[in-house]
């Protein structure tokens, strides 16, 4: 895995199109028949996941909801494991068992892939309620939608989180939609971020299609709760450019509004911004970006020739240990978390 | 009778009810301007307008408990679930709320509230988007659970469901809604009354009692079975609650064996409830014991052939029907 | 059913009374054994409901959780029907079916009643959407307590409720616990009321121990409602003088406290406010008082002498119409709701 | 030995187990502060402090949650339901985050937590706070459901359950709360495995099946059957899932007729199952056939009267076990 230290704007721009690749040609796989199941593609997305995660530490949590293929990529889990993931091979990052929706990468802190709106909130709030009940300095990262905001788990969660004052920030993706419904049609709320006053968490907005402003706030942020421990809430304006899924032609939203914030991507912004600044050629983005196709395509290669699990292995995935019998050692649990890992590679 | 499509059918059984009783409404997620997740509702936002055909935010819990108020006081709703996974986060609000409200208020208040939505597992969805869950709400007093496995099926139990005076369940197939059958002119009234079974084929030798999407599966089977020399009735329950015991109780007094294909988890599940009511009213008439065939007691895979292999499937159903035979 | 234009504050105080004497009566008969189940006291919170129903139309909706007597009093179910309720039996505004958490009296258009706490917020909700579907102009009032805020059926309500613009006015009866539970200790909120802002719902704090403030705040919200729909958010502030259930011994908090919310009692209160203003003498509240311990003893002798509902009439109570058919006619409905409505009587 | 009460039985479980091992903590409405709305917790904040016995606000799909989320990461959560009727605002949480993870995560995320609380019909708390829930959570893979009866076995499956990687509920019976047991003394490790029955009393003519609330009820039916000669043996299935089918065979190839009393409603439910299993594996065995005893198919009255008629009785089961024994 990368070391967050070399973690460069660089490279954090590398990962923006190694993702962007990537769901270029999930798409591409997934019209192919080659990926089953709902496929939802993070692009147009990618600053925001990708400037979280500049701004934490490798062990920090982070936990997300089922448009989350980014999200397991910006942690460190190759494409390989990634897209054989969404060909349902053993190779993928949870062995072809949870598919585009369930990512789970235990050994680089990628806590899933959550697909039901709203409820891998309270889970978020367990992980940092584990960290502070050991006295780490971990923060959790809970990425959500815009959508997420409206459900009873998402609610229950803050107010837990508000009232034991624990180290996550709430990271709400306000791309504008959930699948149809715009966000002015889900909530009477002039801006997302107003949620949070209800709970006494502080808010912040923030531009969703800057790499830089995403990780300096965070990087306050996170900051901050590390220092002394606290939730945080940032409303993160984005804009996704495909449809909801790979089903969805998206025909709720105009060009127009599509074309607006394409002018406004990510990926080109942060180019632009590294260009002017004399840290990046034409010829090194150029590099970067075959390199981001090229691992891309391998990853497709090996999705394709990795082997799918043996059908009567499924019942191995039911209880830890297959068996009934109270009282699993600790050891071994271990042991079976790290070859789960290792798997992943 | 002309040929339509499960999900045409739903559509037409949403509009007249909408047309005949302006109490009807239909709300959900993404049911008026996206007409559906999966189109069922095409459509109806342009006839019915937007007071009657309403879009919620993703607030099953909140949506499914406004629906109930609503019946309370008069108005009959038809709540579309996107799919009935999504239904288990308003499980208390199905289960304690709507069914519960009649006896508690000692008959004051029924609630006349109809959901709908797709039930069971689709194609690769992972486990958390594959429930089936006719045995959770089934086995809850005061809820009725009905699964239809044809497009006339489907129009005439949902019409059913939108005129009767309690809580109804219209669990539908997703991998039957592009599926076509014959379905009575939209001028002629289609109600099927919920709680009746029909047999979809007769036969000598064993009852397969099947529903949903596992009644084409039942069909297909019966076929290859014939080419063997096994005749075989195929039973569809059509609801699950009431469950119509009479109808499988006629055809094992035929046939004296027993499948039962059931669409959800084995343990606890619609099968078992089948299996004890036969063997205790017609123990006499069994020649073999019952067996069923379910999804395997896992959570459902996201890799294809592994969720093959833990679904009910015509491999599995063939080799219960000749155990059951001794063939 | 009492005119709401005759009941002017020494009506209004005769209801207070009313409330208090049958709640004092019920603790003695659960004690005695005649009363099952759970049992939850409203002394000390009299002027919330009495004031509220002050405020609002006999056809208004109302609904409320499980600490239910008084509301139905206060819409003018008869205590006969209470406390029948309460014995279980049939002529109890529930038949004997629903006991003390679920009493219901549709005539009177007291909708419940409910004992899960929070659910019953989307009901307000649908209530008031039917009323805005057929066009008329009723409002919902929905009672809730201070631990409600906090599930996620509260949340999913009230932010539809503020989406689709209904009009509810949401109570919170805010006596400072949920069980043992201060709200100190259930959210990190400041005051409740501000859990409002999370859904750009407009909130106020009242006394509730100030019949006439809560009466005439509720009044102009009701009135601007009325006029213009839209939702409405106040915390009533309160206090139980008896423990969460008739279990609970209220350990959790001091005599020094109670003692201090009975000085400030809602029924000695408006007592001398209309003493004060010569509209109400000692001797004709002694005269209230007495019938109201009249009303209420003859309540216990009535819930005595009434029948219980024959077992097997169980079996009514599962569907409507107790049959499977389809297509039940609205006359029937009619029908089964007059009767059931005079049954309560 | 020595005879402690049930609920006391379950407080040195907890007691024990937070001593043993320091992932382990206790969260929930009232556990606090408040020793429990039961007292099952009496003593424990005094005695581990407000770190690992924690009180939350009335949010149980999110305490829920939040069970799940600090078991990802290693911690060993015992989550109390103030009662399982409670549960039902956290169905998604127990059905679809806890048992699905290890699957979806390919094996990376066991859950090791324990959901614990009363279940089940209490007096006269009406259709809202009476529902038993063995049959809903017992029909979903990846969890676990155990029922105990007695103070011995709540001891010793509570600490099983703690001490299991998986997600396991341990549904306690409210009226046995006060109930007194000899159980074994505190420095004496007591573990019963999940999964395993018990032949509570030995008997020969017919197999009386039953968990929880219902043991106490058929121990005393088997009392009065002696009376008249008729011997009944007593199944204590402990768990639900996984089921000890094996002992219920065991049972009835002996006494060839079986008799299934279950707290829970009959459609669907746990007699269901069983039926399923005995008539399936042991058909030839069966000299009649299978009985069950449940709730009716009603909403829960609050009458008391109307209560005990529609609940599982003495009356029904010595009914049902003469019918079996064509006595
Ligand atoms: C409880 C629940 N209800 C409905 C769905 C179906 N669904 C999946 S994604 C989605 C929209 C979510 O939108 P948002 O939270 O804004 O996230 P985005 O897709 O924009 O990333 C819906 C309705 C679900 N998965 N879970
Ligand atoms: C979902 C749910 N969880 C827990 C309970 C148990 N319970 C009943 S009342 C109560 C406290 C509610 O307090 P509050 O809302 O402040 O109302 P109050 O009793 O003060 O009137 C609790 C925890 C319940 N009925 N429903
Ligand atoms: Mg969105
Ligand atoms: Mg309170």
């Amino acid at each position: 895995m990368q070391r967050l230290e070399q973690r460069d704007e660089v490279e954090m721009l590398a990962l923006m199109l190694l993702i962007r690749r990537f769901e270029e040609r999930a798409s591409q796989q997934y019209q192919a028949q080659k990926i089953g199941g709902f496929c939802h593609l993070y692009i147009g997305q990618e600053a925001v996941v990708t400037g979280a995660v500049a701004a934490v530490r490798e062990d920090d949590y982070i936990i997300t909801a089922y448009r989350d293929h980014a999200h397991a990529l910006a942690r460190g889990t190759s494409a390989n494991a990634c897209m054989a993931e969404l060909f349902g091979k053993a190779t993928g990052c949870s062995r072809g068992l949870g598919g585009s929706m369930h990512f789970f990468d235990r050994q680089n802190h990628m806590y899933g892939g959550h697909a039901i709106v709203g409820a891998h909130v309270p889970l978020a709030a367990g992980m940092a309620f584990a960290s502070r009940y050991r006295g780490e300095d971990r923060v959790t990262l809970c990425f959500f939608g815009d959508g997420a905001i409206n459900q009873g788990s998402f609610h229950e969660a803050l107010n837990l989180i508000a009232l034991y004052n624990l180290p996550v920030v709430l990271i709400c993706e306000n791309n504008l939609f959930a699948m149809g419904t715009s966000v002015k049609r889900s909530t009477s709320l002039k801006q997302i971020v107003d949620r949070a006053e209800g709970y006494d968490i502080p808010g912040e907005i923030v531009d969703g299609m800057n790499f830089r402003e995403v990780r300096d706030k965070l990087t306050e942020i996170v900051g901050s709760i590390r220092k002394d421990p606290h939730p945080a809430f940032v409303e993160i304006r984005t804009y996704r450019y495909r449809g909801h899924s790979m089903s969805d032609p998206a025909s709720y939203r105009t060009k127009e509004e599509l074309e607006k914030y394409r002018l406004d991507d990510p990926i080109t912004r942060l180019r632009a911004q590294l260009t002017r600044e004399g840290k990046l050629t034409n010829e090194q983005f150029d590099q970067r970006d075959k390199k981001a196709k090229e691992t891309v395509i391998a990853s497709v290669k090996f999705a394709e020739s990795s082997p799918e699990l043996p059908v009567e292995k499924v019942y191995d995935y039911v209880y830890f240990n297959g068996a009934v019998e109270a009282g699993v050692s600790p050891a071994k649990r271990q042991e079976s978390a790290a070859a789960a890992a290792a798997a992943t590679e | 009778m002309r040929e339509i499509t499960y999900r045409q059918a739903l559509n037409e059984a949403l509009a007249e009810e909408l047309e005949r009783d302006p109490n009807v409404f239909l709300m959900g997620e993404e049911v008026a301007e996206y007409h559906g997740a999966y189109k069922v509702s095409a459509g109806l936002l342009e006839r019915f307008g937007p007071k009657r055909i309403i879009d919620t935010p993703i607030s099953e819990n909140g949506f499914a408990g406004l629906g109930i108020g609503a019946a309370m006081v008069g108005l009959r709703p038809i709540i579309e679930f996107m799919t009935f996974s999504f239904s288990l986060v308003a499980f208390d609000q199905v289960v304690n709320n709507a069914p519960n409200m009649f006896m508690m208020s000692g008959g004051q208040f029924n609630i006349p509230i109809t959901f709908r939505g797709p039930n069971g597992p689709a194609h690769q969805l992972g486990a958390t988007h594959s429930h089936a869950t006719e045995n959770l709400f089934a086995s809850v007093p005061g809820l009725k659970v009905c699964t239809p496995a044809t497009p006339r099926d489907a129009k005439g139990l949902l019409k059913a469901a939108v005129r009767d005076d309690n809580p109804v369940l219209v669990l539908e197939a997703e991998l039957l809604y592009s599926s076509k059958g014959m379905v009575e002119p939209p001028d002629e009234e289609l109600l099927i009354p919920l709680g009746q079974a029909e047999v979809k084929r007769e036969g000598s030798d064993v009852s397969i009692i099947c529903y949903a999407q596992t009644v084409p599966l039942a069909l297909a089977v019966a076929a290859q079975l014939e080419e063997e020399d096994i005749s075989a009735e195929i039973v569809d329950l059509r609801s699950i609650k009431p469950l119509d015991e009479q109808a499988v109780f006629n055809s094992i007094a035929k046939t004296h064996r027993a499948v039962i294909v059931e669409q959800d988890r084995a343990f606890c599940g619609v099968g078992a409830e089948i299996c004890y009511r036969i063997q205790k009213n017609i123990f006499d008439a069994l020649d073999a014991p019952i067996l069923r065939v379910s999804q395997e007691d896992v959570p459902i895979p996201y890799n294809e052939r592994l969720e093959k292999f833990v679904l009910p499937n015509a491999d599995k159903l063939m080799a219960g029907v000749k155990k059951v035979c001794y063939a």
